[in-house]
């Protein structure tokens, strides 16, 4: 009865990434972050993005380095393993990038506050710090019932939320699994929901366990078949992080010129997303494939 | 006595802070091996979480290198929100956490945002993660970095990671629930607070460096401890079992 | 490694659930309520409770009946198929109750709050109602970042929360599903966590889905075995709803006379767990059995 | 003509009150079966959200009595907390929502907690639920309420879910987000609400129903639409489909 949302993935991006959107991506923080809608972000040369997440891994990087971005709602931006991002370093010295600090807490009560419909939300951390003196979404208040000092965050509502999933029906019912991170109070808050999914399953798959749904459908505006989208993040149930891509990619982004290598071999010289496969080789996507399996116990909805 | 670096000494130390039973808001590189080190010895009960929105009680089964692998997801105890752990957090359920960073003050003022450099250029870092928000409301914290000069400065550039701000009674007027840096694990001695004047001191100094050369690398004159001792070196029982979480001595190599 | 918390029910009660405690329940709403920990408080004769929780269905009707409580903070109390409950409204009307009207909104965020550490939470609900008359924990603020009107309620820090579950191992690691409506946050909230459950499993049962644990062991004081504990209310995978109690419930309570003889049959005369089964009878409990089973895909937790 | 209650009319009329794809939070007894008619009916892509936490865009497999009977959560499209649907209901993405009551006045205020009868003795009724949370937040909400003078009255004793209040502009101030009560469906009529003035008047007359009964059992002077018509009897296929939602008549029996 509804309709279908798949589409390819390019598709997908023309349409809920235009030039200057706020974009929330990496909503795992480290695990299923969706690299492959990064990719096609660059490849389509978007302008003036702002992104939005806790920890993105290098995605963010990326993007800032192919000049897509504009401004960064983050907690941290970096290469999780090896530590700075050098495009992100490069961008704010040269005063290319606008960036509000967050910590992890505050971006997690920020999406809360979009997803629940709020302008803002109290926490109790980042009193005393100096995340006030360049983030404007937050302001002291004295708590209306006890007096206490806390800290408001503003709400923060994306434009579209890009997240990568195990699996999904073509109208934007999925199943996502593993560290959850922000992706449910992301998906919820964001205009648009992107979803990318490792496999494209019949709907009756994801209704027989409804509380496997993190973002539910109704909010999902796109949804792209995308076989090791996340690559090189882990994705539960499908491979693990290839932390050598990580470490190689500490020393392709070392300097613009450097970068412009990487972006021209693993992003422009890639039209379509199988292609990303065959650049990868068939031999290291066997050795990031999981060697121990670990299922679930089925639950029984019945009636 | 076996040979041992110094990131393996300062393992040992963070495992050292770890005490049975307790809650232990992990992090990544150093602070998760002294954890998973202080579960395979004298901390079997601790439990670890992680901003990602993971508990787990039992040892991976397999090494990591970061929290979100997927070894570190699997048989966890939870998985769950973000906001989920964090409100374990922001409740006061988490005993201790780990922190690192690039700049530190004497009050344990932590900066991992922007450092200025000598000349007045900044150079962006990485930025808090979810350090800030265990500085604030993890009920102490232990702080794990190199110590240079350059680093151990009177004044931070930036407050990421609040410690005690100007001194007694700043977290208080801040509004800070409760909280607080314990103890700071440099390359080259371990520090703890004196909780009448929130000023860090030496507690124990590694074994091979001077006071001398401690101060030269202090940025601040240095208080020390009437009871200061020689950190204990790691035992050859304590480096085996780091050797088995970082086989590949990723975080334990010779960059120390 | 860790400890047992697997206890009879009745010790379970006896040590967390003293005199004057604050007790969270019916936190699913319409499903898995735990009646029989209701029960074994009534046996008990506990006194001056305070009751919280967004919709009881009859849970609270009962516990009010029996004289156990001094204070209800609730949304909505009665009997869900036939409305009104009886004990409720006697005791409300003779002054032998304090009530605090809720929503189930400010309910939920009550006890989000209580969750998050946090004293209160905003919301745009309740404004303009009555809700404002009876309740200490409801104010008018103004949002710090737009100005606008909004509510704040209070944070809800029960010292117990009543939980029933579909599995638990006997280190209170649990499984439950089904909707889930307000236990994660009351779970995470309260003080202590009582659980009951209708199967006690391995623990490794549980720890191969560790996304389907809502609340989790470490913030769980005891676990209870108590197979049919949430009947006649559902329980997802286990049993229907029993309507006919239900109805049988509203004649039972329409005077205190009728209620001391329901009490008297299906509370004092039911000494252990397993008593109740038997006067249930092993036919009902056969009508109400699944007769459609569903069950979910099971997922891969490997590396 | 087919017979049929006044229950299985107010169904048909709650049902209409849907659009196709609309999100409905759906509530409890005559609107759960409205719902359901509108959804076998004209608005097939209708979704129904359930305070409990549920999601549904199919029809339950089996008849259900409750929102948290099994049938309604088998093949739901997503089960989730309290707090994440209220966040759908809060943020504006709940088209439209029923609400019964057992005291309404002209700006369609709404008592469900507290009526105070004529010798001053106060009958405590169960409360909001979350009708309060509906009649706040929901882009429009339908009443669904016996006609009978005791319960439309000048002024409810307790206003539990906010209609107009006292009517133009009050919402605004109250800080209130959207919303307002669209329709009231009784047993003797359907009313709807001029904008201008934000007070209830008849928009169609049930069958067989006199304005002089309606203008007796309201306790304020009654407006009428110029547009007035007879409120559509149900027809046979629609009353079929009530009889499968309500197989055993619970909700639609002689009581009406």
């Amino acid at each position: 009865m509804a309709s279908s949302k798949l589409v390819p993935l390019a598709d997908a991006v023309d349409r809920f990434v235009p030039d200057g959107s706020s974009v929330a991506a990496g909503l795992c923080l480290e695990a299923m972050i969706p690299f492959a809608a990064g990719r096609e972000i660059m490849r389509q040369g978007r302008r003036g993005l702002t992104l939005i997440g806790p920890i993105s891994d290098i995605l963010f990087d990326q993007l800032i380095g192919a000049g897509c971005v504009a401004r960064v709602q983050a907690a941290w931006v970096g290469n999780v393993i090896t530590g700075s991002g050098y495009n992100f370093r490069r961008a704010v010295e040269s005063d290319a990038l606008v960036v509000e600090d967050h910590s992890n807490l505050s971006m997690a009560m920020a999406l809360k506050a979009g997803a629940m419909g709020l302008p803002f939300m109290p926490m109790r951390s980042a009193l005393g710090s100096d995340l006030f003196s360049t983030n404007p979404g937050l302001r002291r208040i004295a708590c209306p019932f006890t007096g206490e000092t806390l800290a408001a965050v503003a709400a923060i509502v994306p434009d579209v939320a890009l997240i990568h999933v195990q699996r999904a029906d073509v109208y934007g019912n999925s199943h996502a699994w593993g560290c959850l991170g922000v992706m449910r109070d992301a998906g919820l808050a964001s205009r648009h929901v992107l979803l990318t999914a490792e496999e494209i399953v019949p709907t009756e798959l994801i209704s027989r366990d409804p509380n496997r749904v993190v973002v539910p459908g109704l909010r999902v505006s796109a949804v792209s078949h995308v076989p090791w989208g996340a690559h090189p993040a882990p994705v539960p149930g499908h491979y693990n992080r290839d932390h050598q891509a990580f470490l190689d990619y500490r020393d392709q982004s070392r300097s613009p010129e450097v970068f412009a290598r990487w972006r021209k071999r693993w992003v422009d010289g890639v039209a379509q997303p199988e292609d990303y496969l065959g650049l990868l080789g068939e031999e290291r996507m066997r050795a990031l494939r999981l060697q121990h399996r670990g299922f679930s116990e089925p639950v029984d909805y019945g009636y | 006595m076996p040979a041992y670096n110094a990131s393996e000494l300062m393992i040992c130390a963070a495992a050292r802070e770890i005490a049975d039973g307790e809650v232990v808001f992990v992090g990544m590189r150093l602070p998760l091996l002294g954890f998973l080190l202080a579960k395979a010895t004298h901390a079997p009960r601790a439990v670890g979480v992680y901003e990602l929105g993971v508990v787990r009680a039992e040892t991976a089964p397999a090494p990591i290198l970061t929290m979100g692998d997927l070894p570190n997801l699997h048989r966890a105890a939870w998985l769950a929100d973000t906001a989920d752990v964090m409100g374990l957090l922001q409740s006061g359920r988490v005993d201790v956490s780990f922190i690192g960073g690039a700049q530190v003050d004497r009050f344990g003022n932590l900066n991992t945002t922007r450092v200025v450099g000598a000349g007045g250029a900044a150079t962006r870092l990485p930025g808090s993660g979810g350090a800030c928000d265990l500085a604030c409301l993890a009920r102490r914290h232990v702080i794990i970095m190199a110590h240079e000069q350059r680093r151990f400065v009177p004044q931070v550039d930036y407050i990421t990671s609040p410690g005690y701000g100007t001194g007694p009674g700043w977290r208080e007027r801040e509004g800070l629930p409760r909280g607080g840096p314990a103890s700071v694990i440099t390359t080259l001695a371990v520090f703890r607070f004196d909780p009448a004047i929130c000023e860090m001191e030496v507690a124990s100094i590694h074994p091979g460096v001077s006071i001398g050369e401690l101060r030269s690398k202090t940025g601040w004159p240095l208080r020390i401890s009437s009871t200061i001792i020689e950190t204990p070196a790691p035992s050859a029982a304590e480096l085996a079992m780091i050797a088995r979480f970082d086989p590949k001595r990723f975080w334990t190599g010779a960059a120390g």
